[in-house]
């Protein structure tokens, strides 16, 4: 058992400091057949906005070698209609769920976290943020977010670390999820047309190679923020969600590699289900052994 | 035998999965058909792979109770591994390959003698003068393919499309003004999108509808043509 | 025929856009016998602070994948030293050299640059900075370098990119590198052994996997910032070359692929001097057409 | 024939080049002998593998002039495959083994039948009692390996170490203690570090040595031992 929200009047407590990160999971139960949801600690939603998206156009994923990049648009029908469509499936599932809501204006952040804490078994809320959003911005709309009775998990941009996690865990954010994929460009491959004009796409970049970007954070930041943080980034391997929790981590998020390997969330939830208890104050530090 | 349009998920080497058609699936393994270069032709004979499914909505032949008689087929040239397994599925069944030029085509030995073949090129050098939406006047000793395509619409039970999906509305728009009242599934298009995760949970593979979104992992990759009709 | 350093007196004309990154290639002429130096526009040196500096302890390189993690503590026998082993080899190589200089004090920039204006054949400086530098030290470095007679390249660590690329950018910078590597944590493999106390190495990250970053930097700041701008990381093709020069970069620098690759700056370096003039100013835009 | 210690660098899939210490190298490939594990155990019979090299500094063996009588080879046994190029290569080869226990000494059988063999082991569970630097006395019914490695150093003409280069200021001692103004290059000490460009540009390889930072690529992998007498 982990508590994510230890200042927080409920507090979010998981079974297993495991869960799939925004935007790879679905809106509910889209896993339900490959993954035995109750060895996770909560299903996180992928990001949902106020008022509907529509998915973005053109090219929306890209490989090379081991890496991908992939741009949705993050779309979806809009919250309200989300509720009306998964607040069922939400209420049985096995687990709590913490929805990822699009931190865009802070007026639609306290509306929706207004709206979202009279639904049956949403633990928690999630922000994300556009990587390109000021400060400022991004500072109000965690304040408004507290304005409602569910705990609140700030995700940070890679990009945005220095610039935000301080101020998030100073401005009352419960948790931290570090990071939200960075941003990346690919060329387009045109199947073999050798095109005259280059066509380029930017989303998010996925893949293993984002792991050690992950520990790196961790490693720098762990110890100087006062509040529970989830890993997330490139985690592919039950060792290596291991190494998250050694590197100050309270709980693992499993990215787009689970696309592929749906299994990894069972392995992984098997073996934090085994690991051992944290060692004592009195033995070797359990964070930043760097 | 899975439904012919319906996907497995394949992995081949990559980070993500690579949907294949399966025209055979059993407990051996599967039989399918990808074009020159596709990962899956680097395989070694006998390589394990690892799949996923069969996943996905297929195409839908028999929804009247009664084997179909006249089936209409229309792909692109890149498109037709897509629709190798309806070649034998109905006792007529006619097939429009429509390519940008004559080198392009495949050769008619490949197709069962049964078959109705009728070919098409963008360029008029062989067959028909596509592209296959267009009827009305053709330069001299040319044929509009659009017209042909009309008439086939007119002569089909069912009709199963697999082309690029911008053209779909077009396509719609078509059958519409040739079918009085086309029913739900009259015509039927297959969707060749990314995608990753086969479950409808990444938001990859959404394509836009009459009836909104769609994901054409779960809802596809066959949907009903009627839906591409702009709205 | 490029300019790098179009506002500098002297300027820094390169035949080709083509140069290995600083920290791959050695001092000198280390790789004479495996790569054609003449295909190159220049020579970067490994970095070298004024005073000695000892390689770093522990194990300096870690794989993962296709990534791996550097750490080698920039170890250099110091400026005056470096000069003395290499005045001559630099002297005779076909290409200019651009010493890559340890950005730590700016008195100990001012006095180097002093020393490297009167090397024969040393055509420019490039400064590289720790990670965690403060932007006053980094940008008082810059102005240090500027008090002596060669044009200043200031290589920016990818973390640091919207702190200091605009700052570098009108304080005078001739031209930038973008970027220096990220820093990474990666576990310590120990051949095997399980060991009870986890251990982990923090140094810069490499890989083809930067390239998709190394793109987004580019699509965003080559429009923005009014100089020339070299791309540096994991490009490791001929076309992933031509990619950065089609979003906006002057020249490029190979990293650590060279390595594993050492052909890979021929293969390059034969590639730009193929490649057809930019588009004119009437037809396709040439930078950012993302 | 390579230089015993003498390495190339193999393209084995990874993205760094890992060396390996060929004992035969010619236009038809090499042998090298690796341990269990080792990405190379993971080819292919018959799969060509992209090479650089021969690269580094070897063992030196004949500065005199005239072929050796009595060379000595000290190995940690996980090192034993880099002085295996040495077993034949003088009248009267010893070779010291230290394991950290019996199970991980190698079986007489898979030496020359002339060479001299001489096992130890840090727990005492066979031949002679670890660390090998250690003499002076031992437990009942065992024998320190640090008199035995000393009398081994006085007889030998030559002497090639291969283990944790973390030893060799304490190997470098001993030989100051045991030979009177021993030769440069009497004793030499093989060092097995990553070696990512194997050309002395990357400066991951860096070793302290008695004469500064040497590079193990180029200046080594070989090196006197007397250059890690602590100074
Ligand atoms: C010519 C052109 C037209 C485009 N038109 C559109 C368009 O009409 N609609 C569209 O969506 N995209 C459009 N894009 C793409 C652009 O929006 C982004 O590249 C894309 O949205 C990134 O989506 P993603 O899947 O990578 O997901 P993400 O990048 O993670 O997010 C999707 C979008 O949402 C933003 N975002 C992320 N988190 C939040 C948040 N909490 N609150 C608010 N915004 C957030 C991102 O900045 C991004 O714009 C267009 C791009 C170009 C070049
Ligand atoms: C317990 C411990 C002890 C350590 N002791 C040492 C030590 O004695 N010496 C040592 O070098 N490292 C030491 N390190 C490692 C630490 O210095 C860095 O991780 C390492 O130097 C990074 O080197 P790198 O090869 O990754 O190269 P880089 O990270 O690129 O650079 C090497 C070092 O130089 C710094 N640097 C980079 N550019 C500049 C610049 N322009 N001016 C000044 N500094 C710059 C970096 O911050 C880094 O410290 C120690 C680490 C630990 C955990
Ligand atoms: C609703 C919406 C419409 C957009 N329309 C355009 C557009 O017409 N042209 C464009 O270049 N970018 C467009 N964008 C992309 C924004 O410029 C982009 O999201 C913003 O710069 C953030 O950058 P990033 O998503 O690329 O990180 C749009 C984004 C959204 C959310
Ligand atoms: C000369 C020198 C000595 C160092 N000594 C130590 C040390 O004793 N302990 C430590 O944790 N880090 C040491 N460091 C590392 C610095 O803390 C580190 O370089 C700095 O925080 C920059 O971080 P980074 O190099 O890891 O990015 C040393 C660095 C240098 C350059
Ligand atoms: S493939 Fe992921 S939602 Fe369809
Ligand atoms: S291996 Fe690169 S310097 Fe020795």
């Amino acid at each position: 058992m982990i508590e994510l929200a230890p200042k927080h009047k409920y507090g979010l407590p998981l079974a297993t400091p495991l869960m799939p990160a925004s935007g790879v999971f679905g809106f509910g139960d889209a896993y339900r057949d490959l993954i035995d949801l109750a060895l996770l600690g909560a299903v996180v939603t992928n990001p949902i906005s106020l008022r509907p998206r529509r998915a973005a156009r053109g090219q929306r994923i890209q490989t090379r070698d081991d890496t991908f990049v992939v741009h949705t648009g993050w779309p979806n029908p809009g919250l309200h209609k989300v509720v009306r469509d998964y607040r069922d499936v939400w209420s049985h599932l096995p687990v709590p769920v913490i929805v990822h809501l699009l931190a865009t204006q802070p007026t639609e952040v306290a509306e929706s976290v207004g709206y979202l804490s009279s639904i049956a078994n949403v633990a928690a809320v999630e922000l994300g943020y556009a990587t390109q959003a000021t400060t400022r911005r991004a500072v109000d709309c965690m304040a408004a977010a507290q304005e409602g009775t569910l705990p609140v998990i700030a995700q940070i941009p890679l990009e945005r670390m220095a610039a935000w996690a301080p101020r998030f865990a100073n401005h009352g954010a419960d948790a931290l999820t570090l990071t939200a994929p960075p941003r990346a460009v690919l060329p387009i491959s045109n199947e073999g047309l050798d095109s005259p004009v280059a066509h380029y796409m930017r989303g998010r970049l996925y893949g293993r190679a984002l792991f050690p970007l992950l520990l790196n954070v961790l490693s720098r930041w762990s110890d100087k923020l006062a509040l529970p943080i989830i890993a997330c980034g490139g985690i592919g391997s039950p060792q290596d969600a291991l190494d998250c929790l050694t590197l100050g981590a309270t709980a693992v998020q499993i990215d787009a590699l689970l696309w592929k390997d749906p299994p990894l969330l069972n392995r992984v939830g098997h073996k934090l289900r085994q690991r051992r208890p944290a060692p004592t104050a009195d033995g070797e530090s359990s964070t930043n052994p760097l | 035998m899975p439904v012919p349009g319906a996907y497995v998920l394949a992995d081949l080497g990559g980070p993500l999965w690579e949907p294949l058609y399966p025209t055979l699936l059993d407990d051996a393994g599967l039989v399918t058909v990808v074009p020159p270069g596709h990962a899956a032709t680097a395989l070694l004979p006998g390589t394990p792979v690892n799949l996923l499914g069969p996943l996905g909505q297929g195409f839908r032949l028999v929804p009247t109770g009664h084997p179909l008689d006249r089936l209409l087929l229309v792909a692109e040239s890149t498109y037709l591994p897509y629709l190798r397994p309806l070649y034998q599925t109905a006792s007529s069944v006619a097939l429009v390959v429509e390519a940008t030029t004559r080198a392009q085509l495949p050769s008619p030995s490949s197709f069962p003698p049964a078959l109705e073949l009728i070919l098409a090129t963008r360029d008029g050098s062989a067959g028909y003068l596509g592209p296959l939406e267009v009827e009305g006047a053709a330069p001299p000793g040319l044929e509009r393919a659009g017209a042909r395509l009309r008439e086939l619409l007119t002569w089909a039970e069912r009709v199963c499309l697999a082309c690029d999906p911008g053209r779909y509305p077009a396509f719609a728009q078509i059958v519409q003004e040739t079918r009085l009242l086309p029913g739900s599934d009259f015509a039927q298009a297959f969707v060749r999108v990314p995608m990753p995760c086969g479950v409808g949970a990444c938001d990859v593979c959404r394509i836009t509808t009459r009836r909104g979104e769609q994901r054409a992992c779960v809802e596809g990759p066959v949907f009903d043509l009627l839906d591409f009709l702009a709205t």
